[in-house]
């Protein structure tokens, strides 16, 4: 059913998007091409800058991955199938867009051309680690990429962002904010909050929720996805609402459009479902095997987003499957350079993190008696475990 | 000499902030059209505009985290709290993201909220209008609390608050909004256009965070205090006649060690008093501070006088309030060592 | 551990009581206080160490 | 429009409330009939008895807001205009039904025969008030009259419903859970945690949120009432919704008793949105002629409940004026004799409160040492302040 | 002789009240199907049933809301927060309704509830896996806070917690689930195994709530400690060998003052470990209290040894530990007045 669903004007009443709350926005059929009003007819550039990204990220999680089991760092978590949630979504976003992620859409640092070695840096909370090792790992932040700091803490972001939004709004600024969330942690406070105040304001503001179907273990219906789907929490608070197949790049790409053009039109803030599906694990620490069947992966609803966007690229005739070959290797062999050049920074644990006296600073703007106190208590400690060794300052 | 309350001298702080900075931003529940349960952001809507001081949702999850991200933004957002026994559902907007942005973002992004908000007894409010939770928020890294105890102390205090960049938590003693209570329940309460400490300049100045005010010299004992209870603790020593070195904190994260540890070496003794219930509440860490600190000059036991470890009972009030006779008690119990 | 023979007064020094005491090098034992319940206060120990002539020590210690 | 609007089967669907979620359920038209498949069918007894709970509230209101004004009392809020979104609803409950009230539920105490005196012993704290004094007047509990004790946080009884709902359901009990909740307060995360948990388990509970149009100062557009209505909350969760004339006693009443039969025929729960008008201020701390004109009552917004009661019942030649003017004399004179009474026990601040002992009981089950220190203190204070007066236990 | 660790332990304290009581329910976010992210809840589903052990939504609120809702009901609810981290959401539901539910309804209506959650670092869990938050809880009239250290207390105080009448907060050293971590981070890790305290009974005993443990007896200083730190203070005394007589409170509130008093009073020196940061943590009351209580036998200023006012960083996370050289370093201190 692609290209069956029918698109209202960006500036429509909220009220007009309730069937597309139960429906499923497709662009791309079974015969791998583009249909329907939802087409975001892309060049082919565009698209496999796209598929550029899609491989990129997966080279990264890969690696990554292995890395955390090599014992490199504490942690890691990959964002497999849902590539296309957080990389199309981000591509229909202006790039000064600000973005409130969770912490699985690396894929957005990578599409706004984020360094690989920046990621990887924090990933081994080493001493390039630009945020100096105080987060565990994939907890990024770039104020240069517009990309808000993650929290561990679910759903918080989301009234951040509609905050942000409300500003820019104040102000009078052109950019949008837009927030990712998944559908389990939709259940939270938080969550209400953000849909609350984005409708009470019209803030210009994009709630994505990715119902990847998991939360840790919990099936998606622990959030409520056997009552409704979660675009239909939209209906509820007014909002316009979108429900996407988040496999299917080219409606991603478009659904984001939609709602970031509304925003900046001044019609209101949109919640789109991203509908996808969590492939992997949901981190190092987690094996699925205990809580679901391994074949649910090789069934892989909806299909891989990678492998449909390709094979898109291939039926207009504008990619094939040996260059696919050639840029997967090509990632592979930059995010394996990015690694090497990140690990003379340092892994975790093995000493070359940053120095014991950036612990304390930054907890306030400037340094309180109290911390200066236990900054010097904690240099004294340094001294007597290793005496002469690496300068506390 | 201009004399103030201090829900005056509030509002001319949030107003000379508003006027002077167009970052400056109010928002909380009925603080817009209306201008706030306790009038504090009157007139603020009419002169700002209702996109610098509007109401929002009763979400206070909500309001913190709004204002968390008017922060990254750019904004310098005044949030009020209508009052701090409704503050907890935004705890952790404030604990897990306002104070620690700046350090989990090395800086990208900051929080340079002050949120206002009510709190203490005394108005026969019942249990939900009467708590005094400052200790929960000293126990945050990241955050800074104060308590001002005069309309003078709530301007400086405030427009100090606003132009800081961190995260601060204003508690303001409601039940000195009008009139500096000092525990005589049954006396009459001395209006503050008659008290030394409502005069109140003109224009801006503020009062930097950290420092404590001698509220009163003395060599007896010296009282550590805050808030409401400064001026209960003033009137005891003067009902009694204890040359009481007063130290009204002002701020009680980032502390005024130094004058802490001079009055209490000069003094060897140590009263602190707070409203809030007494198990790990703030006078903990003071006495816990007061030992660490200036054990060799002390000559009685720290003591506490605090609110008993109950919710704050209706009918009851007086009887919890850490009152003249509670403080009498302790002064009396200390200066007896 | 507080020497457990010490007199009764010794274990009812204050902190500062114990400073002056050891500053001003008097035995409490030997001085009869007038705190609470007959304690020692610093007042008493610097008394007893005026009375034996001796020159109020710097309190820089600790 | 009164009887316009359809009424589905209690087990239907939850999709299929949809459109309720937007109309407005009325059953009493302008002449004063009922109208329609929402009609309860109450015989004249049932009215009767309805709108002697209506007299008794109004007088009961009037008289407590006085009390307040003459210094008997700390605090007092008035329902006045809502009366039937609590009495009517209760009445549809079975007696043992749980009620977990807002605040401005005095209706539901008196529909259930709790004592007036009761009450105002509440009010005035004294020495007769169950609570002890420790609670703010009007904030009940009687676990007799299965209604919850009242909390000042706003909607923190909602999830408490739920998980009320749940715990019947995981016993096998038939008693159901109905909750109340102000439409500003729709705003509060456990608003939302209630909705998800009652979704997710389907519980057996109506929430009953009571859209008086007014938060304190702030209109319910600040709750987002100007987006949509807050019955259709409930389709974002798939919750069945209904939307009633919150001032039309026989419609709050059918939509009660299907939400409440719905839930007992274990087919879920239900968001009832009351569209009603808060006629007086927020409370005898709130004057409302700072944010509101004072013509907005006179205009009264779909009517008075109780004279639409009154007009019904006289319509159906089972009342008259002379009748009303009699009860409404006797509710002030019953009114009168049980403050008379209560005021034997004392009035707010004169003393004749519950022992001082009573403070620190009830903190835990047993007295832990250091609030039986804190106690010793207490009666150590009391002794000084009193010498010789009242005893301590 | 039957030894468990930790996780072990718990489960099994669940699997027994849950078999002797048709009123305990468990209920949290992968507890059900799965057993939990710590396996605490494993196995427990499938024996008692999917009404009886249930995964929920992802929202603290909605989780203590619903338990106060049963526990009003009559049932007995043990609901898991994930990581203490995490609690912050359903601090309301905590603090205003199950703390004070007993005392507003004059025992109308109680909140048996008892919540779980793993706390503390040293797991290289960054910020949000980390904290040690209890101090909060004990401010709360209303709240009881028990924190085990080993597994046969991790079994008959969680008991004693389910069939307590009052809320109960009971947070589990996530750090010492498999092995008595002692501070040695560079050490290899003594299991529980070959540890004595992991003896576990079979079958049902409970440890009363308030009693502490004494860990060991010893004459030259007092130490107060409990959880994690305990095993780490344990390593620290042995190593230097100090004869230290360490008291594992168990229950912070309430507290056993008797033990307290005695020790202290007998040591003349008392040491204060804990891992949440410094300032107004519960360290800060323990300290209050021994200086309100046993001042007259102080021979040094109470110490406190706990982690910094500084969220737990990840890299930096040994350095911000109390391990052993801070330990170390206030008993060398303490030992040289
Ligand atoms: C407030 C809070 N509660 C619990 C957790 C623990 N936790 C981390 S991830 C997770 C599951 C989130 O699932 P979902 O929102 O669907 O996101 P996904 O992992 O599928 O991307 C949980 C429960 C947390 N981090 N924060
Ligand atoms: C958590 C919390 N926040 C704020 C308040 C202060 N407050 C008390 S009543 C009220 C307005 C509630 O309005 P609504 O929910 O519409 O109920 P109504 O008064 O109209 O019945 C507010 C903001 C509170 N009691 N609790
Ligand atoms: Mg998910
Ligand atoms: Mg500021
Ligand atoms: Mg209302």
């Amino acid at each position: 059913d692609a290209g069956k669903q029918p698109r209202p004007d960006e500036t429509c009443e909220a009220i007009e998007t309730s069937d597309l709350c139960y429906d499923l926005v497709r662009v791309l059929g079974d015969d791998n091409k583009a249909h329907g009003p939802w087409d975001p007819k892309l060049d082919p550039d565009t698209l496999r800058t796209m598929l550029g990204h899609f491989a990129m990220v997966r080279a990264f999680d890969e690696r990554m991955f292995r890395g955390q089991r090599q014992g490199k760092t504490s942690f890691y978590m990959k964002c497999t199938g849902e590539e296309a949630t957080s990389i199309s979504a981000a591509m229909a976003l202006a790039s000064d867009d600000m973005i409130f992620p969770s912490y699985r859409q690396q894929g957005i640092l990578i599409a706004r051309g984020y360094p690989l070695i920046e990621m990887i840096n924090q990933i081994y909370s080493n001493k390039g680690d630009k945020l100096k090792g105080r987060q565990l790992p994939i907890m990024y932040s770039s104020r240069e990429h517009s990309f808000f700091s993650i929290s561990g803490n679910l759903a918080t972001q989301t009234p951040q962002a509609v905050g942000w939004a409300m500003a820019s709004a104040i102000k009078g600024d052109t950019r949008i904010a837009a927030t990712w969330v998944g559908e389990g942690s939709t259940a939270e406070g938080d969550f209400h909050s953000a849909c609350t105040f984005a409708t009470v304001y019209n803030a210009p503001v994009i709630l994505n929720v990715i119902n990847n179907q998991w939360a840790i273990s919990s099936f998606s219906g622990f959030a409520g996805a056997e009552r409704t789907t979660f675009a239909a929490r939209a209906l509820g608070y007014g909002l316009a609402g979108l429900r996407v197949d988040g496999n299917d790049p080219l409606a991603v790409y478009a659904a984001e459009k939609w709602a970031a053009d509304r925003a900046r039109a001044n019609a209101g803030p949109t919640l789109i479902e991203h509908f996808t599906y969590r492939a992997e694990g949901h981190s190092t620490s987690d094996d699925p095997s205990g809580y679901r069947s391994a074949q649910e992966r090789d069934e892989w609803p909806l299909g891989d987003p990678v492998t449909r966007l390709k094979d898109h690229l291939i039926a207009l005739g504008e990619w094939d499957e040996d260059r696919q070959a050639a840029m997967d290797l090509k990632c592979a062999e930059e995010v394996k350079a990015a690694t090497k050049e990140a690990e003379k920074n340092g892994i975790l644990g093995h000493g070359l993190h940053h120095p014991f006296r950036t612990m304390f600073q930054d907890v306030y703007e400037n340094l309180p008696w109290h911390l200066e106190e236990q900054a010097a208590q904690a240099k004294r400690e340094r001294e007597i475990k290793w005496p002469g060794e690496e300068p506390w300052s | 000499e201009r004399r103030l309350n201090m829900i005056e001298a509030i509002n001319e702080a949030l107003d000379i902030k508003m006027t002077e900075d167009p970052d400056v931003i109010i928002m909380g529940e009925d603080v817009g059209y209306f201008g706030g349960v306790f009038r504090a952001t009157a007139g603020l809507q009419e002169k700002h505009g209702k996109n610098r001081v509007f109401d929002t949702p009763i979400s206070e999850c909500g309001i913190i985290g709004a204002a968390v991200g008017m922060g990254a933004y750019g904004l310098r957002p005044v949030p009020e709290i209508q009052f701090a026994d409704y503050i907890y559902p935004g705890l952790d907007q404030l604990i897990s993201e306002a104070a620690r942005l700046r350090y989990r973002s090395a800086t990208d992004y900051i929080a340079p909220l002050t949120v206002r908000s009510p709190f203490g007894g005394g108005i026969f409010g019942g249990q939900t209008h009467s708590q005094s939770p400052e200790a929960l928020f000293a126990h945050v890294a990241g955050l800074k609390t104060v308590i001002p105890s005069t309309p003078h102390d709530a301007k400086g205090l405030l427009i100090a608050a606003i132009e800081d960049n961190d995260p601060v938590i204003f508690f303001e003693p409601k039940r000195i909004y009008n009139a500096p209570f000092t525990g005589y329940y049954d006396k009459p309460v001395e209006p503050w256009k008659t008290h030394r400490d409502s005069v109140v300049p003109e224009g801006k100045y503020s009062i930097p965070l950290g420092k404590a005010r001698i509220a009163q010299e003395g060599e007896a004992l010296t009282v550590l205090v805050y808030g409401t209870m400064v001026h209960v603790a003033e009137a005891v020593c003067r009902e009694k006649g204890i040359d009481a070195e007063i130290i009204d904190l002002r701020t009680i994260v980032p502390l005024d060690i130094e004058a802490i540890e001079a009055s209490v070496e000069k003094t060897g003794k140590c009263l602190i008093v707070h409203e809030a219930t007494r198990t790990a509440g703030f006078g903990a860490e003071l006495s816990a501070l007061v030992t660490e600190r200036c054990f060799y000059h002390l000559e009685a036991p720290v003591e506490r006088v605090t609110g008993f470890d109950t919710p704050y009972p209706h009918s009851l009030e007086w009887a919890y309030f850490p009152g003249p006779v509670r403080i009498g008690e302790a002064i009396d119990k200390l200066m007896s060592e | 551990p507080a020497a457990s023979e010490a007199s009764d007064a010794s274990q009812t020094l204050s902190p500062a009581v114990r400073r002056a005491v050891l500053e001003h090098g008097v035995d409490p034992t030997t001085i009869k206080g007038t705190g609470k319940d007959g304690r020692l206060t610093k007042e008493d120990v610097i008394a007893a160490a005026k009375a034996k002539g001796d020159d109020p020590a710097p309190a820089t210690s600790s």
